[in-house]
């Protein structure tokens, strides 16, 4: 899944979150403590790339894990194994001093509005902070840039002494947006950007993101669970649950084949804003919730909620492999020779691969 | 408005200010809609458009002060809901109208066992004892498909995951047989998949039951295969209102259409702009003295900043707040035509 | 070239939080009653002095066989077991009362927000070993703290920048000691400080606007005074205005046991403490200061109340 | 919970050591001692009095000796009270702390939660403004002012009540109320915030939706969660109580705890200062205890492992 084709901004290579809760050691153990180690594999292990210029989607329920992946990448979580490649530097292993100096290419978007502005602070000041800590300009042509800023992403130049809490949610995101683009990024994570806006501002910030990235040649990771927002986005989407990525395609492709059980599951879970679809269509309802990440389950993780799993999923960790031409899944019930696990299953096909 | 023609609940002109630091929020400026017996009505708006206002207004649960039901009535099944005094509406809250919120996290007791509080309103109610209250309490859940309902009923809500708990608040809603179910965003915060779950249960036992919903949700999908008649709302008025298929159709306001429109399709190729409405939500303690929509509007013309407009009739069941509803719905069908 | 664009100015969230304040009513009136007090307490000696030639030591010639008064149009407030007036006396005990409320406060907010930061930024191991460090501490009275640092640096062993300090505003060995018990009171009344800080501080850090700084590369100094300290502040400011209370009533409690301000000096306290000895006879000597001082409390009280309710952003909504 | 319960026990005996040991600390950085008080001793006899006890070994010495009485729960004798053991001090004045310092709180947390309740419920009604008034009053006016005035006017014009202790039930009404004022005071306000907060919530919304009455609202569903500030409360408040509260005891004369420990620390009576310092740290940690263990009756998702 790795396609050393030399245009690839950014490449993650087996990249690990785990957390340690404690527990196991010894003192639990003579006290009554948790008897074994808990460790949350936020991100167990994730490898893919991201191309110049494109966006990749990362799509997934609450507490998969996707956050702290796009955490991960710019440290702002630090990664416990793997690397993450940026223009070929390992930025995981990069001292801090370094790193900081990379952040200056990589910027973040975040989800809330609300929290992520300091209160405290005038938005000249909030979107002229980055600009000051590179000094990418001096004095007066400091407040220059952040009003061009400002303008770029739709706010008033005029509005540059006001506070954030003078602002709706849709203009602080795009306060947000500004902060991000101040030091002239190459690369953005944008961490669930519209989830906290409301309907008709969702559009707007897409459109602006969209905007922003033919302007200015960005690449996005795009982190979000509105499946409908991603897939107009993205040029390639990466499917994630409990701290692995299950699939990962074209967009197009991912939406109209999708060949996980899950994928299938989670897009047919979207309502679709029409009356006659959505009486026709069939949904496919999973039973059961996610499981908890502390201790996910053996196997392929899916395989509790799975309406295809069969004995050898709770054994076998399936891998992501290519399953059509650059759309890869890791089930163990499918193949590059048999694709449709539908089928599979009526034909009686087990297909353990991997 | 007798329960003749089957119509459980009729609300009038129900306006419902807030007095607040900023002056007088009209969070519901005069909404009129009828909800007959065993139908699902969706009221569709974004934050601060008053859908939840009306809902707690039709449960008297506005806090007050600083709220206040300022005018209007509210008919439930015959009975002026306005006019029954505290005690009176307590028997209704609960037994004939359930409530649903959005956040099933905060909206359970984290402090009482899951069976006390689905108990107690059985108890309350039905006049069931604490036996039959229990044994009643384990049938809701199963209803509700919590497995293992027997053991689980003696749990305390956070050892419950947010869609459990969702199914626990609809087995508790559920619990006395209500006429009227209303559901207040009941998916807004929870997973796509254990929204599909839910929505389906809610579909389910409507079915079973013969209840009637209101729902109320900021996602049009949700409402699309849900409900049989739609209100879009917006700065405390219904803009719109007509059966589901009609108002996705052939919408005959602005902003629905906007709304419609700014919906991503999957079908659609990435890299097209997506369709998107100017300007901000309005600021309902400040409404400009025309349409509160105008300043967004594509269609504004001098009228719609100087004139409040009118609630213009299409047809039997569909009704737009605009200057120009006629037009827009002429276009609508247009456009229906040429897709 | 800058353009010159007209630019709106904003309302910043201290501005807002002081018009909140001044909406009120009680938190004006505690404003009110602490300015009125503070000025009578500079400027209230003098004028007594110059009006009737009392100060707060001055003691009338012997002769007359009861020396203590009650309230009349020449003692306002009476006069004392040695016939001293006692308005002139509460007005020097107000203003080393309310010193001993301000400097002991600056004091532990001196020590209680460095050490309450560093324990919250730092975080981990080292928080939970400051942090057991404050709970030990804790666990000792006070009062032997207290004690101990007077007789440690007390008398002989005063540090001379005290003694300077003592000087220059006239005073001998006798103001020296009040001075020192400023600073032993600060030191005993920042540990609540430090686990508010601490508290504030971590919750703060884990704001996304904290990670969002960290994103773009703000550097650890630029985070902690541009955006963790200036958004810290609200809270401490509030539990600042509750320690001068909290802190004038242990300097009264130490006076009222004999260890605090001695005479000729006079405190709220001490005033108090000489009054419950003749309450049955003279209950001036103790309702004056007691009620006065109590005044003053309830002010600031009230002060602080209207102030956590001015800067708390919850209120923001309604 | 029961592990933890006896892990949090075992953690009390080196806490309460390591307060003892800075206790002993700081009143060996004082200069001077118990000895060397007004007048200056003869060489002689002060040898013979610092190797009676033990003062002419090593520092290091003596701190050993001390820990190890105290591990054994040997106090010694005071200094001050010659002939007297530690433990029979505590033990004789400890009771008179004690009763009114239970009577105190009993009385502060009858009136301070009924008001604050009424206050939380008719919010910025007359009862609202006119409790926390009176609460404000009672945090702001010192116990040593309350009390004189107390007796001023119940014991010296009105004659209902003994100015100090006569050992009868009456004369215990007076340092009661003068203790309890300012705890009561804390107790509305916790109790008011508490309960706000609570009643904005959203499962009291729920409650509401189901039709229940306002008082089964309050008292099944408001009560627990908006009592909680008070439990945390209780701990600190309770054993500095029962420690005595020096004020109360000296205006009514109350041979209390509180006092004693005063009385034993302008004395520098070391053996007597410390036995009392390694005894309320004990019950201060005790009570802490007690209060993290109600919290796991309040509140269910409290788990201790």
């Amino acid at each position: 899944m790795t396609e050393n084709n030399g245009n690839n901004l950014i490449s993650l290579q087996n990249l690990q979150v785990h957390y340690n809760l404690g527990g196991g050691g010894f003192i639990d153990k003579i006290t009554g403590g948790s008897p074994v180690r808990r460790v949350v594999k936020a991100v167990d292990g994730v490898s893919f790339d991201i191309k110049k210029g494109e966006t990749l989607g990362l799509v997934g329920e609450s507490g998969c894990g996707k956050s702290t992946l796009g955490k991960a990448i710019l440290r702002l979580t630090e990664p416990t194994g793997g690397q993450v490649f940026y223009n070929g530097k390992d930025l995981a292993n990069l001292s801090q001093t370094a790193m900081r100096e990379e952040r200056k290419n990589l910027q973040m978007i975040f989800q809330d509005p609300y929290a992520s502005l300091n209160p405290r602070m005038t938005i000249g000041n909030i979107i002229g902070e980055p600009i000051r800590t590179f000094n990418l300009a001096k004095g007066e042509s400091v407040d220059n840039k952040v009003q061009d800023l400002m303008e770029t992403v739709g706010l008033n130049r005029r509005f540059v002494k006001r506070y954030p809490h003078e602002f709706s949610g849709g203009q602080r995101q795009r306060i947000g947006i500004a902060r991000a683009l101040a030091v002239d990024p190459e690369f953005i994570v944008a961490d669930e950007p519209i989830s906290a806006l409301d309907v008709s501002i969702q559009a707007q910030i897409m459109n602006l993101m969209e905007k922003l990235q033919t302007e200015k040649d960005l690449t996005y990771l795009f982190i979000s669970h509105d499946l409908r927002a991603v897939r107009h986005l993205s040029d390639r989407v990466a499917v994630m649950y409990l701290g692995k990525i299950v699939e990962l395609g074209q967009g197009k492709e991912v939406y109209s084949d999708p060949l996980m059980p899950y994928t299938k599951a989670l897009i047919s879970a979207v309502p679709v804003p029409d009356p006659t679809i959505e009486a026709k269509r069939t949904r496919i309802i999973l039973t059961g919730d996610v499981p908890s990440p502390i201790n996910p389950p053996s196997g392929c993780h899916f395989n509790t909620r799975c309406p295809y799993a069969i004995a050898e999923c709770k054994k076998i960790e399936p891998q992501l492999v290519e399953i059509k031409s650059k759309h890869y899944a890791a089930c163990i019930r499918i193949s590059a020779d048999y694709p449709s696990i539908e089928e599979n299953e009526k034909s009686g096909l087990k297909v353990v691969g991997n | 408005m007798s329960n003749q023609n089957g119509t459980i609940l009729s609300v009038t002109n129900l306006k419902t200010y807030f007095q607040t630091e900023d002056g007088v929020v009209k969070a519901v400026d005069g909404i009129t809609f009828e909800l007959k017996k065993g139908e699902t009505l969706g009221i569709v708006g974004e934050s601060g458009s008053g859908k939840s206002v009306t809902n707690l207004s039709i449960m008297r649960l506005i806090p007050e002060p600083p709220g206040k039901i300022v005018d209007g009535d509210i008919i439930f099944d015959g009975i002026d809901v306005r006019k029954l005094s505290i005690d009176e509406i307590r028997k209704i809250r609960g037994k004939r109208i359930a409530m649903i919120f959005q956040d099933p996290m905060t909206s359970l007791n984290p402090f009482l066992k899951i069976s006390t509080q689905l108990m107690e309103v059985t108890q309350l109610h039905l006049k069931h004892s604490k036996e039959q209250a229990y044994q009643h309490a384990i049938k809701m859940l199963e209803i509700v498909g919590i497995p293992d309902a027997e053991s689980r009923v003696n749990s305390y809500p956070h050892e419950f995951s947010g869609g459990m708990r969702q199914r626990v608040m609809i087995a508790m809603a559920l619990s006395c047989e209500p006429e009227l179910l209303i559901a207040d965003e009941p998916t807004t915060a929870l997973d796509v998949t254990i929204q599909a779950q839910i929505l389906e249960l809610i579909k389910d036992l409507k079915t079973k039951l013969g209840t009637s919903v209101i729902l109320i949700t900021h996602d049009l999908g949700v409402v699309a295969g849900m409900t049989e008649k739609i209100i879009v709302m917006y700065a405390g008025k219904v803009f719109e209102i007509a059966p589901t298929a009609e108002l996705f159709a052939t919408p005959a306001n602005p902003y629905t259409k906007g709304l419609l429109k700014s919906v991503p399709d999957p079908a659609h190729e990435q890299g097209t702009e997506l369709y998107q409405i100017p300007g901000l939500p309005p600021d309902v303690a400040h409404l400009p003295p025309g349409c509160p929509f105008s300043p967004r509007c594509e269609k504004a013309q001098d009228i719609c900043v100087r004139e409040y407009p009118p609630f213009v009739q299409i047809n039997e069941n569909h009704f737009s707040l605009c200057h120009f509803a006629k037009e827009v719905y002429a276009e609508s069908l247009k456009e229906r035509e040429v897709n | 070239m800058a353009e010159n664009v007209e630019t709106v100015k904003g309302t910043s969230l201290w501005k807002d939080a002081w018009r909140r304040l001044l909406k009120n009513k009680l938190a004006v009136f505690g404003l009110i009653v602490m300015i009125i007090m503070v000025i009578a307490v500079i400027v209230g000696p003098a004028i007594i002095r110059w009006t009737t030639g009392y100060t707060f030591d001055y003691i009338p010639p012997e002769g007359e066989l009861i020396k203590s008064f009650p309230p009349s149009l020449q003692h306002p407030m009476g006069t004392d077991d040695s016939g001293r007036d006692i308005l002139a006396r509460v007005l020097q005990g107000g203003r080393i009362s309310l010193m001993v409320g301000v400097i002991s406060t600056i004091v532990s907010l001196i020590v209680g927000v460095s050490y309450g930061a560093t324990a919250g930024y730092l975080g981990g191991k080292i928080d939970n070993f400051m942090m057991r460090v404050v709970d030990i501490i804790y666990a000792i009275p006070y009062i032997l703290i207290v004690i101990v640092l007077l007789s440690v640096f007390g008398g002989p062993n005063t540090p001379e920048w005290i003694q300077s300090i003592a000087n220059s505003l006239g005073g001998g060995q006798g103001l020296s000691q009040i001075i020192l018990l400023f600073f032993a009171l600060g030191l005993v009344s920042w540990l609540t400080m430090a686990r508010v800080v601490r508290g504030q501080i971590l919750s703060l850090k884990n704001q996304e606007f904290v990670l969002a700084a960290r994103a773009t590369g703000v550097s650890t100094t630029s985070i902690i005074f541009r955006h963790l300290v200036p958004n810290a502040l609200g809270p401490v400011i509030v539990y600042a205005t509750l320690t001068i209370p909290s802190v004038m009533l242990s300097e009264a409690f130490l006076s009222f046991l004999g260890i605090g301000v001695q005479a000729p000096f006079a405190s709220w306290g001490s005033l108090a403490a000489d009054g419950i000895k003749n309450i049955s006879v003279f209950p001036w000597q103790l309702i004056f200061p007691g009620v006065t001082m109590a005044l003053t409390l309830f002010s600031l009280n009230f002060l602080g109340d209207g102030l956590r309710d001015a800067l708390d952003p919850q209120t923001r909504k309604f | 919970m029961l592990s933890y319960i006896i892990r949090r026990l075992l953690i009390i005996i080196p806490m309460a050591l390591l307060v003892v040991t800075l206790t002993w600390v700081l009143i060996r950085m004082a200069p001077g001692s118990f000895y060397s008080g007004e007048k200056k001793l003869p060489a002689a006899i002060e040898a013979n009095i610092k190797k009676k006890y033990g003062l002419d070994k090593p520092v290091y010495q003596q701190y050993g000796i001390m820990l190890g009485n105290i591990v054994r729960g040997d106090f010694g004798d005071s200094l001050k009270y010659e002939g007297q053991s530690v433990n029979e001090i505590i033990r004789r004045h400890f009771p008179y702390s004690a009763t009114i310092g239970i009577l105190a709180y009993l009385l502060a947390l009858a009136i301070g939660l009924a008001a604050g309740i009424i206050a939380a419920l008719k919010q910025n009604s007359a009862a609202d403004y006119g409790s926390m008034s009176l609460a404000m009053l009672g945090l702001s006016v010192p116990n040593f002012v309350l009390g004189p005035i107390l007796v001023l006017i119940f014991s010296l014009w009105l004659y209902w009540f003994p100015p100090a202790r006569t050992g009868g039930v009456l004369s215990y009404v007076l340092p009661v109320i003068t203790l309890a004022a300012i705890y009561a005071a804390y107790i509305a306000r916790l109790t008011r915030a508490g309960m706000l907060e609570v009643l904005r919530s959203d499962y009291i919304r729920t409650a509401r939706a189901k039709g229940l009455s306002e008082l089964t609202v309050l008292l099944k569903h408001a009560v627990r969660g908006g009592l909680i500030p008070v439990v945390s409360f209780t701990g600190p408040a309770l054993a500095a109580l029962l420690a005595g509260t020096v004020v109360v005891e000296r205006v009514f004369a109350i041979p209390g705890l509180g006092n004693i420990f005063i009385q034993a620390v302008l004395n520098r009576d070391e053996p007597l200062i410390l036995g009392i310092v390694a005894f309320l740290s004990i019950l201060i940690m005790i009570f802490n205890l007690l209060v993290d263990i109600s919290y796991a009756f309040l509140d269910p998702r409290i788990r201790y492992e």
